[in-house]
């Protein structure tokens, strides 16, 4: 047992520190460190930064753009990108479609799409759930009919995050309604300038606007771009979940926001002292301290058992489980600390140009809205309710 | 001992919820906040009419000499409206310091045009370093000539932008944290020096970050005993913290309904989702939350009068402690358990969610109240 | 609305303090207060002052010998004699068969069993739950059989609180095995000194011999002791169940039990200051202080939705979980609050009559033994699992 | 990064394992525990045998110069067996304070008589009005002649009423609450002045109060610097609260084990409980707490021998946090899930139970441990 890096470890971190501090934009980190918004353009920067180093897609085979890392080197890069404020990189192409496409697409599809997920040329967004398919997921309704060379797509999509900047969207469809319910679905490519296919925003609690519906009336679709077999659906979105765990928890990410919540509460003044010498709110923030240190330690972990080859399985689950609520008990705590400043709601101040002056502390206008955003994350990839029953029927054979 | 509303209650209670559900549809609400006004003229008439905006005064100013209890009954229907009108503002804060340290010519002068709809005031009371500490005033007022000078910053000053006039408190001696030494002053909005930055609060009411800037008021402008004001403060937040309770519970028992609901209407796995036992034992455990925050709302409405002290602030500081947790939690659930579509601004679950989490940020959070109660005992 | 008692209620409070004063023995109230252990004989006289005075049946009817009080009134009694240490009165006989004797039992069983309870000649105990039955307690199997006047009973009870000092139980015995396995029980009386009925301890982890196993072998029981119909003992355990409620959160005791850990507390010291100084200790107490308050309310809210007439319903079920739930917070503070002192285990300390010296402060010997003790209270008499079952079912309609 | 064990730490896991299980069945447990012995003979010759008695010291002491990681894995076994010998107070700290601070005579004398299993040491630390911390020393050490006198009381002594020696921290100058002026000593449990009272724990260990009536030491008693011990207890302290957390980790892991079998075999309503929602979510979060625990304490026993005190005194609190919070929850879910059983003597649900909740209560509980990690952070 050893809980240091090896030298090689430690001098990859070297790089990955030396690189990121030295490509990553200024600009975008400071939004990203402040909680201000993030255009496509920030996005898309950086990964194309990344990309240019060959660091887009370290988790693909060499073959395809991969880094060819272990899975500890891709725990560092990650930690390294979170440490120095790096967005993160956009999941739908290059984590989640991606391994599909590399693993049941036809060579086609490969020379297609791939390169361009690399090359951040196509943004994609996921079509999973729909309005009467919530964790129930294989009850899903939206239908492709084959005709022709083409099916054609009518349905309703709910959710979608970032449809709006989306250039292709990866969909599960019914083909089929005999059989076991899970047996009818496909999996299948759609370009988001198809005919018939159209993008309405949702707009959430905290006033974002980050997820959407998106509509296919008639939208024909070729069916070159139907992923392995038709009603083959239903296992590919299986392998594509239990596929990208690394990074589930994103506890670097969450460390960083931890430090900036202590800085915080050292800064704030409550009643004649700061925020941190009051011992029941230091008493919570240390025990999310304690909470995360333990799962950075799972993940960990989880990432070893990886190594060594044996099956990485459902604890994924609960790396998210825990994940999301101790991002959501950061969010609140956040929000706690400033206090009656919780309450002012300017958008506005969440554009890094706008240059008005802030109402109280400049950390205080994003963490509200924050914190009703995060509610999400116990919400969204399966809720931690689904989790829990993944757990209990996968590892305690309940 | 008696947990039952009088008939003239009941019928107040009644007939202003009939009221809200007429006027105050959760549409009509976005309108009105859209219109960033941070108040409705005919709203504010129709309480006016109705008798709500003078139910705690005296009869002589056009009252009802309401109890606690029956503020606690308009707060729990606006709270079940989600109303953003400045009732707490104008009617429980600055009607209730007027009404308890004014002069009588004070009283006289401002109780009835509160009661009657004509007059918006806001209490200019927290400061940006004070985060729940509420006897933290660094304010200055100073004597000059017969009448003062004011100095200092006001934040989150809750229909601050609106008011046309101001009760603020200012310190003429002590360190900012001491519960001695603070004044309240009566100031148009409109005197020089005073300058306000009106905003929207995340839940949809209207606050303002006020500066004084050595305004000079005349000497009638003291409410009450010149620097003895702390004990008449902390009575009328302890009321209004009975208020927040009772409207957080009116929002709460609104979020139970919803997500009941919710419950047994939502297909999944092609049975409501209301079967799954762990949501049922969730759904219990809201329902224990909320029954548990109302026997506390109740009672702090009852004792928010008291003229006992110690009663009174034990009571008070135990239900915003009872109610928060309620809030914190039974909001959790309600998005929970709604999934992704009880994270839209379309639903109004989000709507209550927001409401009940900022009153926890208002006027002492949970923390603060267990450590005042814990003080207490 | 009115939090205040009338002037009536609060003459109430005082004649019964002025009695319970005057007449409860000083070394029982000691042994309460300090957490000792009583014997038998401590309740029986407790009891029979009670019985002296009246007041032993406060819920029955007049005419079988209860007071006539109002809910209001039994709950001041209720809090003047746990503020005065005063032991609760056992449950088995009065609130529990008592009741059902009363509304289902024959004239004969009313004038020989209900006498005998009132002057606690008789001690009662509850035969429920079977090794196989717990939660799902119409499983059980102990069977009743008709032979002539008599039944022959085999089978066995366990969990049986007390039963070591009983003279009889009732029980509940399948007297047929047709139909919906509810429709098979019976409820029977039972007279302890039964040849072939037999108690065997069982010891609890906390080391105390309060619960027992009770055996039927061929025990022959008159059938002039079936309660009611044959068949119908289902019917009577839930009127039993749903009939006493009064008290179940036993929220004056427990204000007592607080007071207790708040005065040990402020003098218990914990490395230079005393212990009630400690901020996030405190919080913990508060918390739970603040959380019996409500439940006071909550309950006294119940009583009055009683008097109104209106049905009492599963109320009990929140008074149930949430006293237990407060009970086993209490306990879990004051074992916290000694320190290293929860780890001394010396039973002979907890009985009065000791004249040894205690190791460490003299409150701390009974405290962790009780916590330990205490997790039965979320199992027992429906677990608060099971409590959750009902309060879905019957009051959210799910 | 590696979290796999040697080969070397793979064999001493088994072959411990496996003499446990031989050995020191629930049913042998029992018995020795009623003997009141506090120890039994045949163990402690058997882990003499096995090299786990001088485990951590050097080779030229007769130990292996184990790590934390190997203390870990016989703690964590231990704690599977719920084995009651003085291993904590004999070789973790007694043995553990004198390879620290002792002199190389000391080290000479007492390390392979502790590894040969010749000795019995416990350390009389805590006192009465110490509570949790542990900097807390009243008993005084005052000079006289060469040597020194004792003066004082200590409390819950862990096998102080089995110790031949015990290792007596006492003040010679500051507050009892002070960090510095405190001295080690090893003092025959036989000398004049000692008076002990042994007991039972709750547990099944012993401890004892341990009086210092004026008891006379000469100069070669002193372990380490005089008044200069407050590094050695804190880093010792440290260890053992790493090697607790072990234990505690054996005992949640076997909790885990015997609550998901009954799950899986108790029938309720016709059908195995395992199979009812709630149960199973309370599972999936008892297996999250003892994964969470396990890698704190994992990470604490990497860390114990660590060099860096901050970094030692973090790992080492956040796994008694982190560790604690899991025997709470895990410890109050088995007896739960088990029902009526999980209450009774004869299972072995409720000595786990016990031992975890008196872990919590050892050493300093997890308030203080969060404060401490806190302070450091």
């Amino acid at each position: 047992m050893d809980f240091a890096f090896t030298l090689e470890e430690a001098a990859f971190r070297e790089e990955v520190r030396a690189f990121v501090r030295s490509h990553l934009p200024v600009d975008i980190s400071r939004k990203v460190n402040e909680h201000k918004h993030l255009d496509k353009d920030d996005f898309v920067r950086w990964q194309k930064i990344l990309y240019r180093k060959g660091w887009m897609a370290p988790g693909w085979p060499v073959k395809f753009g991969g880094t060819g890392w272990t899975p500890v080197q891709r725990y560092l890069f990650e930690e390294e990108c979170a440490v120095a404020g790096a967005p993160s990189v956009i999941s739908f192409g290059v984590n989640m479609v991606g391994p599909v496409i590399i693993a049941f697409g036809t060579p086609a599809q490969q020379q297609h799409f791939l390169p361009r997920i690399l090359s951040s040329e196509d943004w994609w967004c996921q079509g999973y759930s729909e309005p009467g398919s919530g964790s129930d997921l294989a009850s899903l309704r939206t239908r492709a009919v084959r005709d022709g060379d083409h099916y054609i797509v009518n349905g309703q999509k709910t959710w979608t995050t970032l449809a709006q900047h989306a250039d292709m969207i990866f969909c599960l469809v019914r083909t089929s309604s005999e059989g076991k319910r899970q047996e009818g679905i496909s999996f299948l490519l759609i370009d988001m300038r198809t005919p018939g296919v159209s993008v309405r925003p949702i707009i959430t609690l905290d006033g974002a606007h980050e997820v959407n519906e998106v509509w296919f009336d008639d939208a024909r679709v070729p069916i070159g771009n139907l992923v392995g077999e038709e009603g083959k659906g239903w296992t590919y979105a299986k392998f594509l979940l239990s596929h990208e765990r690394s990074g589930i928890a994103q506890v670097a990410r969450w460390k960083r926001e931890l430090a900036f919540l202590k800085r915080m509460a050292g800064e704030i003044q409550s009643g004649g002292k700061p925020l941190m010498a009051d011992a029941l709110f230091s008493a919570k923030v240390t025990r999310v301290e304690i909470e995360l240190l333990a799962l950075e330690i799972t993940d960990l972990r989880v990432l070893a058992s990886d190594r060594e080859g044996r099956a990485p399985g459902p604890e994924a689950s609960i790396l998210k489980i825990k994940g999301t609520e101790l991002q959501q008990a950061i969010t609140e705590l956040m929000m706690e600390a400033v206090g009656p400043y919780a309450l002012p709601f300017l958008p506005e101040a969440l554009h890094a140009d706008w240059d008005g002056t802030p109402v109280g502390p400049a950390f205080a206008a994003p963490l509200a809205a924050r914190y009703f955003n995060y509610r999400k994350t116990s919400i969204y990839g399966g809720s931690n309710e689904i989790q829990r029953n993944i757990i209990a029927q996968r590892i305690l054979g309940l | 001992m008696d947990f039952s509303f009088s008939e003239e209650q009941q019928l107040l209670k009644d007939s202003l919820q009939r009221y809200l559900e007429r006027e105050y549809s959760f549409e009509a609400r976005r309108k009105r906040i859209k219109a960033g006004t941070g108040l409705s003229a005919e709203v504010w008439r129709a309480l006016a009419d109705m008798g709500v905006l003078g139910l705690p005064f005296a009869a002589e100013y056009g009252g009802f000499a309401g109890s606690g209890v029956d503020s606690m009954l308009v707060m729990e229907a606006f709270g079940r409206s989600l109303v953003v009108e400045p009732y707490l503002a104008t009617v429980l804060l600055c009607g209730g310091l007027i009404d308890q340290a004014g002069s009588s010519t004070q009283k006289a002068y401002w109780l009835p045009r509160i009661a009657a709809g004509n007059a918006i005031m806001a209490f200019a009371h927290g400061e940006t370093d004070a985060r729940h500490d509420w006897c933290y005033v660094s304010t200055r007022a100073e004597r000059k000539g017969s009448g003062f000078v004011l100095r200092g910053r006001k934040a989150v000053v809750l229909h601050g932008g609106q008011a046309q006039h101001l009760l603020v408190s200012a310190r003429s001696e002590g360190e900012p944290s001491s519960a001695t030494g603070v004044s309240l002053f009566i100031v148009d909005a409109g005197s020089a020096g005073v300058q306000r930055r009106d905003y929207a609060t995340i839940d949809g009411l209207r606050a303002a970050e006020i500066d004084f800037a050595n305004v000079e008021i005349d000497a009638t402008a003291l409410v009450g005993e010149y620097a003895g004001a702390a004990s008449t403060i902390d009575s009328v937040l302890d009321r209004a913290n009975a208020a927040l309770c009772a409207e957080a519970l009116g929002a709460l028992g609104a979020l139970y309904d919803l997500t009941l609901a919710y419950l047994k209407t939502r297909q999944q796995f092609g049975v409501p989702i209301g079967t799954f036992q762990v949501l049922q034992h969730r759904m219990v455990d809201v329902l224990i939350h909320l029954e548990q925050a109302r026997s506390l709302a109740y009672h702090a409405a009852f004792y928010a009068h008291a003229s006992d002290t110690a009663l009174r602030r034990r009571a008070v500081s135990a239900a915003k402690v009872q109610v928060g947790d309620a809030a914190r939690f039974i909001s959790q659930q309600a998005i929970q358990l709604h999934g992704g579509i009880g994270m839209t601004e379309e639903l109004s679950v989000g709507h209550y969610v927001k409401r009940l989490t900022m009153i926890n940020a208002t006027f002492g959070n949970i923390d603060t109240h267990l450590e005042r109660f814990a003080a207490l005992a």
